[in-house]
């Protein structure tokens, strides 16, 4: 037999830091990158109302002389100095940053969250059952295809705005437009995982669980979803980068977060207008952080994709 | 004989292979079916090892999951310990357990992101037999019966061999103390040296718990040392059956002499093999009558319109209009 | 000379009597003549008709004396029943000018250059209404089948939609709706003949494309500039920016009358409280929307209606600085806490239309008023107002009559029958609403401005409105490009001069 | 005697990995003769697959063989240019794989895929490549070739593929043809017919034959000689017939004591006790020394070479090295 | 054969339905067309007459019945907004989409091809990571901003291309116009073309290079080599066509969702095609058109879909036995 040394297993941790993708994490300079990148605007971001010099999204406390105050200079009128300049209304653009990414990331995480949750649940039923239930599911998502994510995000925004009262608009239009991203975004996992499912369900140790009669649910969710969930957790990343793009372009389309309360995509919406007037920094800014987040997020699920795929080692 | 512990009869399983609905209207094209088992029957008795050899689809697997609830049988019943299974109610809670089975693949078989311990002591936490600090400190102890260490309980699958994979997946099986072991090519995803290991850790665990197998097996040799009876199959039709042995020094039916001609004979006896004529027939649309009559030596016509009947033989039954006119084998 | 001209949007049909929409107005103005126009200065000036009065002996009789010689772009001569023609067809149920030529009664040739005008009653001001109103061909329209404006329920395509035949200074040449329309000069036009020979027009929706587009040399005259591009497009050589005031004035409007309000957190109607309505008057820092929201391309303004417009006056007009403390200590004084409401707010209608709620919302909030902001697109911003859907609300108006009456017909009454269309804030006074009913007929102007004056005082008494400003238009040209601003934002090309 | 068709000497691959160079062959030599079939044994992950890639310049990097030379009819060929080296592959060796399900590319017809391989080597017209191409379908136990030949891989059951495999392997007459477990995935009945083909077609040609496999019997029915790989190394080389019943090396005997025969009556199987150590793992001196009842001091010291013993037979264990023998406790 | 096809127009014809049925619901929730038909002076009266004439004061399955029937014989009804009928208005924009979608799909599909093939053979080198990692910038910044710049350096700072709109174009015929045989009209295809392409592009190159990445390890490749064929013949006529396979059913489907996404990069050039249309449409209210729109994005995705699908049969000869019946 193999020599075995009890009491010498090593922690969970060292486990984690000597694992085979940790290692090709550790080794791996891009993903560093990203990932120092992706965390560092994560966390400004989180802790946005501890960080930012003041809070754009409260309009009692914004002057609107500061407006169009270039950075590092004072302002005509009130001079008050900001470092990364004021947009139209005022607000201090570093603040605005920190606090339309943070709207950002929330709707980008949880449209993931909700399309990752639709996906798996549909993918998994849909692959488990098989017959004419993956069918009729399979077609839903063809359906689902045939409108692509910018028009299935307009359509459920305007379907949204009819039924709620217009006096929660204000604070519903985040989560519509979270449905309106998770719901554009579901099929891609609805579709791996069914693909993995049906792999895995014929696989033995699901076999050796049905043969002493486990329930098919427990079956799905503890037996087949872990071992699901790599691909899931690559689309997962990449989505994200997609659902923040994508609540930018909607909010370009005029279907957005209110403008007093912008996200990253509102504030470059906003500050494209003032392109060629010369107030570069207005949209400067939140691209530069749009285009940061998205590709480190990106190279992230990028490297994911290839680290989690045994083949490629 | 006994009361057997395990009795199957007329035991049939057809999988519906039709083209879609519109195809076959189209195409003017009738419902096919593959008849992966049709009226197998035989009994084992407890304490025995019975195996079941065949070429590939010829439904070994089939019988296998049919027998542990995997599958329902199209027809034909199963009677475990006198008790004649619902098969579509599923087997009941109370037999389940006295169930077990343990498949080819040692690297599928054990769901790689659970502990060992986890996988062990899922059995007994399904059927509750046991409180969760019981059921691990039982998964460690049968971690120890096959001959593993009682620290590897927190281990991943991946850490381990093929052969020390295929010890966990016996103890998971052995772990609700069933009394009967389905055993589906427990060896050939393995390498010899260590498919000797698990062969007589096999045997020793029926020693020492009194187990029942139910082996399935392409190798001839494999089970000719491990069974105490054996069926052949062909094209998912039980053509013989007979005590361990002596099958192979006495084999009947053309298709058992055969299977014994093409083993790769190690002992270098010097026997010139004839190599088999032709290839296993497609089960959608087997031969009429008797399934093997386009690759027989003794095929006559009656082969080729009438199914044939088990009938006895000295060494057990075979189904062979031929029977008579074979020769004793060389 | 050519001039490529560009605006956000195009003319929605070339019918000349089915949309009554301000692009489609400015185009069709260089294809088809009207009986009077308006100059740059908001005065009205002879056009078709050389002359107009009302009947000696029936003062519901307007007198109108056509231009002789005039000649359809088909050759076919001007004359009166091309006129009563034409006041057939913009009465005509399917019409988008109808409401325009209310009191019309019908039209009737006395001869070849005469027309009467029977209105249902005196209707002094009539003539103001004639600027939009183009006259079609009687021949053409019939030859044509297009007697009456396109109907949509018929579902039918109609052939004015894409065939002209004016007495305008261009004749069309080409036309691929939203894409581009091409004019060209009309040699037998009966005014000065055009510098401009070829007009080429071209929609483009978006604001930076359409300036990039003027950078780039891809066209010459772009109407719609956005006011951040101002400065930089003066800056620019070869670019030359034209500014005047537009006929339009924007302001905000609430519901001070119902009981309770839909989107508030108190129980009462916050704007039914007088204090309240001082305090957002107090907190509303024109100047500063005016500097950086509007870039100085207003013109702050307390009075609810355009300088042109009779009725105006300097002393409407004015408006003191803003002062937080005061209106707080209002506001403080009902809801110590303050209160919360919402704003609903069109994000494509007028110049920066979002970013002034937007700054109006912060104003507010450092009042105590604590405002959320609703704002979306244009289609769904107004069936608010129309269906009483809002507590608060912005709204740009512009007057095309130049007369008071209009503001108060739509805006003032209370809302029943045809008046107080856009009454969103339901304001309702039986005393005013009798005295606009009353100036509609009279014919006594200086009694008439007296009564207007009575109305204006009431209205700004009660704060109806909170105004904010009137837009300033800007048009972005080549250098060289002579063009007035209109203040119906209507530019005349013919009387573009070119260096 | 004549020289070795293929003589590889002192072959060492190694996979570079995070936790240092893993070494799959270490120093493996051996020779096969012109027309002779060679069986390679082993267990799984012994290096018998690695051994044939290396030999064709096959091994997938960042794998590489980091020592010693393989000689094909004393050219060396580890060392060529890869064009080179490319230019042997398919025309001087051939190559057989497992699973002849995933060999053969199922986009293109069996035709296509033959001409394509033919046309490569040879220099002839496509009317040619094709005459040759149903004849050597015809050979390999194709029935009705002429017609089969244009249709897809997946027309054919798991016989007659490997069937074409072997055709595509052979269709520029190599000297040498290495297969890798030819059989493993077919049905007992067909895995005769297989090994029956590609045995007579190789004696035919007087092409050699590397038959890589776990399968004794197999090896037993067709191998001239044997080559026993534990670990990346040669355990012992001998006439197959001697290594079978009188295995020199320990492990060779345990191994074959582990098999199941249809002769066999005993009741309990030979059982080496451990399994194969991972390449990361293997124990100082003698690979096998941990599984080994025999061993002695110097087996857990130094590595026994390859011991050439009278008959053709080769070693590599102590126990047959006279000189350590010595001091081996018997008992 | 036959009956995959049957069956996948039946599924169409479902799809159909389905889209038809959201759009329709769409519809009562964009706003009130009736704002922007008439002019402010419109009075309250005068203005649900419209509505009732419109037939918008109908129960709605009323309204959809009225609508699905029309739409089975093509007929879409007049644009609210610009009054004309909305089949014809579709089919005049339709070549400008048509021609840009195809112009960069086809952009997209050469360059995304011929990276993700090249990304995949050197998978270690340095020029690789470098595309994969720059490839990523396009897709990691709105589609609109990224319009905005081109235009800005390109048209504004340069001056090499036009910013906006299709330049001259040439009928071919009564119902196709083309840009594509003009100078201006090549010039102006190439700014929106690019903006359209980019993100298409990188999706197809990364797919590329990592099914070029899987079929590089089958077993088949390596047989191939063995065989002794050139790494060309290997890689190309092996590894690529292999490759092809799944490719083409998602490029298939990116081609669709290009014609949709053109939504953003019309706005953004003043791009005379029919999402810009839609987008106005929306503004406008103008049922009509929008319902007609959607309808062609299905159709559009329907037929590609069955191209896709009959290319697939074409290319993998393992579909064209009995297999017919598993779609996907
Ligand atoms: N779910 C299924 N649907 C259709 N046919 C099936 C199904 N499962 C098995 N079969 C067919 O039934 C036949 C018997 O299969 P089975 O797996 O029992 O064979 P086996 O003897 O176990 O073969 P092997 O040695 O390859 O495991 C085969 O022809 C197989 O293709
Ligand atoms: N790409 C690789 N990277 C690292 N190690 C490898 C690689 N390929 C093979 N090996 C190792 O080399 C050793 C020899 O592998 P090889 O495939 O030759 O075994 P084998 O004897 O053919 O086994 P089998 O019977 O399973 O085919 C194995 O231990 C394997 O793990
Ligand atoms: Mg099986
Ligand atoms: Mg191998």
């Amino acid at each position: 037999m193999t020599p075995n040394t009890p009491g010498k297993t090593p922690g969970r941790l060292y486990r984690l830091w000597d694992s085979d993708l940790f290692y090709a994490f550790r080794t791996a300079p891009v993903a560093i990158v990203a990932t120092l990148v992706a965390l560092t605007i994560i966390a400004c971001a989180v802790l946005a109302p501890w960080l930012a010099p003041m809070n754009p999204y409260n309009p009692g406390g914004l002057n609107l002389m500061n407006g169009f105050t270039p950075p590092m200079e004072p302002n005509a009128f009130t001079g008050e100095t900001f470092l990364m300049g004021a947009d139209n209304q005022g607000r201090d653009m570093l603040s605005t940053i920190m606090y339309g990414t943070r709207t950002s990331l929330f709707v980008g995480a949880m449209a993931v969250l909700f399309a990752m949750t639709l996906g798996i649940s549909i993918g998994l039923y849909a692959g488990w059952r098989g017959g004419w239930v993956d069918g009729a599911l399979m077609r839903v998502a063809d359906v689902q295809l045939a409108f692509p994510a910018i028009l299935i995000a307009l359509l459920i925004f305007g379907i949204a705005r009819g039924f709620i009262p217009d006096n929660m608009r204000d604070q519903l239009a985040i989560w519509v437009l979270i449905v309106a991203i998770g719901l554009s975004d579901w099929v891609q996992f609805a579709r791996v995982v069914r693909g993995a499912t049906m792999v895995e369900k014929n696989k033995e140790y699901v076999q050796a669980a049905r043969v002493i009669g486990a329930h098919p649910a427990k079956i799905m969710f503890r037996h087949i979803l872990p071992n699901v969930m790599g691909p899931v957790l690559v689309i997962a990343t990449i989505s994200l980068a997609l659902a923040i793009i994508a609540e930018a372009t909607l909010s370009f389309l005029g279907v957005g977060v209110p403008p007093t309360q912008p996200s990253l995509g509102t504030l470059i919406r906003i500050g494209q207008g003032f392109l060629i007037s010369g107030e570069w920094w207005i949209l400067l800014f939140p691209s530069l952080t749009l285009l940061a987040l998205a590709l480190s997020v990106n190279l992230l699920g990028d490297w994911l994709r290839d680290a989690l795929n045994p083949r490629l080692r | 004989m006994a009361e057997p512990l395990l009795k199957i009869e007329g035991l049939t399983r057809r999988f519906d292979v039709s083209k879609p609905w519109l195809n076959r209207v189209i195409e003017r094209d009738e419902k096919q079916f593959l008849t992966a088992n049709a009226d197998v029957s035989f009994e084992i008795a407890k304490g025995e090892t019975f195996a079941l050899v065949g070429e590939s689809g010829s439904g070994k697997s089939t019988i296998a999951k049919m027998v542990v609830g995997l599958l329902p049988p199209s027809a034909g019943t199963i009677t475990f310990a006198g008790q004649k299974i619902d098969t579509g109610a599923g087997i009941p809670r109370s037999l389940r357990r006295r169930f077990q089975m343990i498949f080819q693949d040692p690297f599928a078989s054990l769901n790689p992101r659970w502990r060992v311990g986890e996988i062990i002591a899922e059995p007994i936490r399904t059927f509750g037999l046991m409180n969760p600090t019981d059921a691990r400190n039982e998964a460690a102890r049968l971690l120890e019966v096959v001959g593993l260490s009682a620290g590897d309980v927190n281990k991943f699958p991946h850490e381990f061999s093929g052969g020390q994979r295929q010890r966990i997946a016996i103890a998971r099986a052995l772990s609700s103390k069933p009394e009967f072991i389905v055993c589906d090519e427990p060896t050939s995803a393995l390498d010899v040296s260590v498919q000797a290991q698990i062969l007589n850790l096999m045997r020793d665990l029926q020693d020492e718990f009194g187990l029942t197998y139910l082996l399935i097996s392409h190798d001839l040799s494999v089970v000719r040392h491990m069974s105490t009876r054996i069926g052949v199959l062909y094209l998912g039709r039980l053509v013989e059956v007979a005590q361990g042995k002596r099958l192979f020094s006495e084999p009947q039916h053309p298709y058992t002499r055969m299977l014994l001609d093409a083993v790769p004979d190690l002992a270098l006896s010097g026997r010139r093999r004839h190599a088999v004529e032709g290839e296993i027939p497609n089960p959608i649309s087997p031969p009429p009558g008797c399934a093997f009559h386009p690759r027989c030596p003794l095929v006559h016509d009656r082969c080729k319109r009438e199914v044939p009947q088990p009938r006895p033989t000295p060494i057990g039954q075979a189904a062979c209009h031929a029977l008579d006119r074979l020769a004793p084998a060389a | 000379e050519t001039v490529r001209w560009a605006r956000v949007a195009d003319a929605l049909t070339l019918d000349p009597h089915s949309q009554n929409e301000g692009p489609t107005l400015a185009l069709l103005r260089h294809v088809y003549g009207t009986l009077v126009s308006r100059a740059v200065d908001g005065s009205l000036t002879p056009d078709l008709a050389t002359s107009w009065e009302i009947h000696p002996e029936d003062p519901t009789i307007w007198v109108l004396h056509l231009r002789e010689g005039v000649t359809f772009h088909d050759g076919s001569a001007f004359t009166a029943e091309d006129v009563v023609f034409s006041y057939e067809r913009v009465l005509h149920e399917s019409s988008g000018f109808r409401a325009i030529h209310a009191d019309v009664v019908g039209a009737e040739a006395v001869d070849e250059y005469t027309v009467h005008v029977q209105m249902s009653g005196p209707s002094p001001l009539y003539p103001n209404n004639l600027t939009n109103f183009f006259i079609v061909d009687k021949t053409w329209a019939e030859a044509n089948d297009v007697v009456a404006p396109q109907n949509y329920a018929a579902g039918e395509e109609n052939f004015a939609v894409r065939n002209t035949n004016g007495t305008g200074p261009y004749q069309l040449v080409s036309r691929d709706p939203e894409v581009r329309t091409v004019l060209s000069v009309f040699d037998g036009y009966y005014g000065d003949a055009p510098q401009v020979t070829e007009v080429i027009y071209q929609p483009i929706a978006e604001a930076a494309t359409r300036i990039a587009a003027l950078l780039s040399g891809e066209v010459d005259f772009v109407q719609d500039v956005p006011v951040q591009d101002i400065a930089r497009l003066e800056q620019t050589d070869g670019i030359a920016i034209t500014t005047g005031p537009e006929n339009r004035n924007i302001f905000f409007a609430y519901n001070a009358t119902s009981p309770t309000l839909r989107s508030t957190n108190v129980a009462d109607n916050p704007f039914s409280h007088p204090e309240i309505r001082e305090a957002m008057a107090l907190a509303l820092d024109r100047d500063a929307i005016r500097q950086v929201v509007m870039r100085g391309q207003s013109q702050p303004s307390a009075a609810p209606l355009p300088p042109f417009v009779n009725g105006w006056t300097e002393e409407m007009n004015a408006y003191g600085a803003p002062d937080y403390e005061r209106a707080a200590e209002l506001v403080r004084s009902v809801y110590p806490d303050g209160f919360s409401v919402q704003l609903d707010c069109p994000n494509d209608r007028y110049l920066n239309d979002e970013a002034i709620c937007q700054a109006t919302v912060g104003m507010l909030g450092r009042i105590g008023i604590n405002v959320s902001l609703n704002s979306q697109t244009r289609s769904l911003h107004f069936p608010l107002i129309e269906n009483l859907e809002t507590d608060f609300y912005l709204l740009g108006w512009g007057v095309p009559t130049f007369d008071s009456a209009y503001v108060f017909n739509f805006l003032v009454h209370t809302r029943e029958g045809s008046y107080g269309a856009y009454n969103g804030g339901q304001y309702s006074n039986p005393e005013v609403d009798a005295m606009i009913e009353e100036i509609a007929t009279m014919t006594d102007l200086d009694e008439r401005n007296a009564t207007i004056a009575r109305i204006w005082d009431r209205v700004m008494e009660d704060r109806v409105f909170l105004n904010v400003h009137n837009q300033l238009l800007a048009y972005a040209v080549r250098e060289g490009i002579n063009i007035d601003v209109h203040p119906e934002n209507s530019p005349t090309l013919w009387t573009v001069t070119i260096d | 005697m004549a020289d070795p068709l293929l003589s590889v000497r002192d072959l060492v691959v190694e996979f570079p990995t995070r936790r240092g160079t893993l070494r799959a062959l270490d120093r493996v030599s051996f020779d096969i003769m012109p027309g002779e079939v060679l069986g390679m044994v082993g267990e799984s992950g012994a290096g018998k697959s690695i051994t044939g890639a290396a030999i064709i310049g096959l091994i997938e990097p960042p794998g590489r063989i980091a020592g010693g030379e393989i000689r094909l009819k004393g050219e060396r060929i580890d060392t060529l240019r890869p064009e080179a080296l490319r230019r042997i592959r398919g025309k001087r060796i051939g190559m057989v794989f497992q699973d002849p399900l995933t060999s053969l590319n199922p986009l293109y017809t069996v035709a296509q895929q033959l001409i394509e391989t033919i046309r490569t080597h040879i220099d002839c017209s496509e009317a040619e490549a094709r005459k040759r191409a149903v004849a050597l379908l015809d050979r390999v136990g194709i029935p009705a070739a002429a017609r089969r030949i244009d249709d897809y891989p997946h027309h054919f059951s798991g016989g007659m593929r490997q069937r074409v495999v072997i055709a595509l392997a052979l269709c520029a007459e190599p000297e040498l043809v290495i297969a890798d477990e030819p059989t493993t995935a077919l049905d007992v009945s067909v895995q005769s017919q297989i090994i029956e083909v590609l045995k007579d077609i190789c004696a035919e040609r007087g092409a050699a034959v590397m038959l890589i496999t776990h399968d004794m019997g197999v090896i037993a029915e067709t191998a001239d000689r044997v080559a026993v790989l534990y670990a990346g190394r040669v355990a012992e080389i001998g006439p197959v017939r001697e290594v079978i019943t009188e295995a020199l090396h320990p492990y060779t005997r345990g191994l074959m004591g582990s098999i199941p025969t249809l002769t066999q009556e005993s009741d309990r199987l030979v059982q080496i006790p451990g399994a194969m150590p991972r390449l990361n793992a293997i124990p100082q001196g003698c690979a096998f020394n941990p599984r080994c009842d025999r061993a002695f001091a110097p087996c857990f010291t130094d590595r026994p070479e390859l011991l050439a013993l009278a008959g053709g037979r080769q070693v590599a264990c102590w126990l047959h090295d006279t000189a350590k023998a010595q001091e081996v406790p018997h008992g | 054969m036959i009956a995959f096809i049957i069956r996948r127009l039946l599924q169409s014809v479902i799809v159909m339905i389905a889209v038809a049925a959201v759009s329709f619901t769409l519809f009562r929730f964009v706003g009130d067309p009736i704002n922007s038909m008439v002019g402010q002076e419109t009075s309250i009266a005068d203005r649900q007459a419209l509505r009732d004439s419109l037939g918008l004061n109908d129960p709605i399955v009323l309204q959809f019945g009225r609508f699905l029937g029309n739409a089975l014989q093509g007929e879409f009804g007049i644009s609210y907004r610009l009054q004309m009928p909305v089949t014809e208005l579709i089919l005049q924009r339709l070549p400008a989409t048509v021609e840009l979608a195809l112009v960069s799909g086809l952009l997209a599909f050469v360059l995304g091809l011929s990276l993700g093939v090249y990304t995949a053979l050197r998978r270690r080198g340095v020029l690789s990571n470098i595309i994969m990692t720059a490839s990523l910038i396009g897709v990691s910044l709105p589609t609109f901003l990224i319009g905005v710049l081109l235009i800005w350096v390109f048209a504004v700072e340069l001056r090499w291309l036009p910013s906006n709109g299709r330049g001259e174009v040439v009928a071919l015929g009564d119902c196709w116009s083309t840009g594509l045989l003009t100078h201006s009209g090549r010039l102006a295809l190439i700014l929106p073309a690019i903006t359209l392409g980019l993100y298409q592009m990188t999706l197809i190159m990364r797919l590329v290079r990592a099914e070029m990445l899987e079929v590089l390890r089958a077993d088949y490749i390596k047989f191939a080599r063995a065989r002794g064929l050139s790494a060309r013949a290997v890689n190309f006529g092996h590894a690529l066509k292999n490759t092809l396979v799944p490719v083409i059913t998602i490029t298939g489907l990116q081609l669709g969702s290009i014609i949709a996404f053109a939504i953003i990069t019309e706005t953004v050039f003043n791009w005379p095609g029919v999402g810009a249309l839609f987008i106005n449409s929306v503004r406008f209210v103008d049922v009509p058109v929008m319902a007609a729109y959607l309808m062609m994005i299905a159709l559009i995705f329907v037929v590609i879909n069955l191209i896709v699908d009959l290319l697939y049969y074409a290319v993998d000869p393992r579909l064209r036995v009995d297999r017919a019946g598993k779609a996907h």
